[in-house]
């Protein structure tokens, strides 16, 4: 399937792009984490802390057991500080 | 209920003004402002990022929870993005309802729920460099007040 | 810190934007109004009576007690007494500091405290007569809070 | 001694006047209090339930047991409903 993947913050500047159009049929948020980790080295800096990231799929925020099946936007960034 | 994500600065004042303007069945207006700090005294800028979308989803969404768990009359959200300068307002929340108790919880929900769960982050740009300013366990640990 | 007890209107958006004008150490400004709220659609003025000479001496000791408690940069209460009309702003607080935390909690603290020690009376006029306004026994427990 | 007493809402229309200067030895709130009801019946009437009534003395919120030595003006006031 076709996932639209976004990068906010940090993450964002060690991946060096915002976004990118992937074919995956990585069945989890996990298992998507571990296939770009295997990419480049920059994905797998990126990802090296997963409990330093949050991740959101279709906008909403979720965790890494996150489903895949239906959606079509997968986010990540580091914890929000808004306010 | 308004919700604005906006890169264009917004005057507190006028807003806080209109947001509780003919109304007789309002008894208690509660605002938040918030405003860049400079820590410091060495802060050039900040940058706030966000996640369109994503982000009026979310704010719609703290602003529902917190209509439905208090009697508000009206409730605001504003919120900008983009480069700010020090004592530049970065946001604001405004509450209102007939009893100050309804007006002051869901003001002070709104703001730990939107420093948490809205998708905005701030990079602070200094003379020795620039960082992303992280977020604070403290702010993690007040959503569980609710 | 400021205190003022007038007859005068005053201008919330105003004394909003005012207060919080050309700072970079203030993050958080929390404000709250109270407005004359029209319950039963048939009010058709409050009258505020207060203890002049007392009234500014309480409300500077509930300011005091903010400004020791918490850690503010800056604090505010505008109260009115006199005639006022349904919709109407009786009384702001505003207070000002690094954090939200204390700035919301020292502006809630001040409501509950100048709503049960400041010596101030209200009075509503119906049309089926006037009656003054019975303290709650919420208010006073409310300070059990602090 | 010479004190001035005032009175606030509805203490002050039950007595009928906002304040008054009163000859009095009494050494207490209490005491001032009997003495004042003991004079007129509209007296009695605004002091028949202390506990609805709040006291200050020289602008200090206290209560009938408080002291007069040394007190020029005393307060008394339904409880107080500002805000």
């Amino acid at each position: 399937m076709k996932l639209e993947i976004l990068y906010f913050a940090w993450v964002r500047e060690r991946i060096g792009q915002p976004r990118e159009t992937i074919e995956t049929d990585a069945p989890t948020v996990a298992a998507l984490v571990k296939e770009l980790s295997a990419r480049e080295e920059r994905y797998a800096l990126a990802f090296s802390d997963l409990s330093a990231l949050r991740v959101a799929v279709d906008q909403e925020l979720t965790d890494y057991d996150a489903t895949l099946s239906d959606a079509r936007e997968i986010a990540f960034f580091p914890p929000m500080t808004g306010g | 209920m308004q919700i604005r994500v906006q890169s264009a600065p917004f005057d507190y004042g006028t807003e806080c003004a209109v947001f509780c303007a003919d109304r007789q069945d309002v008894g208690a207006v509660v605002t938040f402002c918030g405003i860049v700090r400079d820590d410091g005294g060495d802060l050039q800028h900040m940058e706030i990022e966000h996640y369109p979308g994503m982000t009026e989803r979310a704010l719609t969404k703290i602003a529902q929870q917190a209509q439905d768990r208090w009697e508000l009359l009206d409730c605001m959200i504003i919120h900008r993005f983009g480069p700010l300068e020090p004592g530049e307002r970065i946001m604001m929340v405004a509450t209102a309802s007939a009893h100050r108790a309804d007006a002051f919880a869901a003001a002070d929900f709104l703001m730990d729920y939107l420093k948490s769960r809205a998708p905005f982050w701030k990079k602070e740009n200094r003379p020795e460099g620039s960082g992303w300013v992280a977020a604070k366990d403290s702010d993690e640990a007040a959503l569980s007040r609710w």
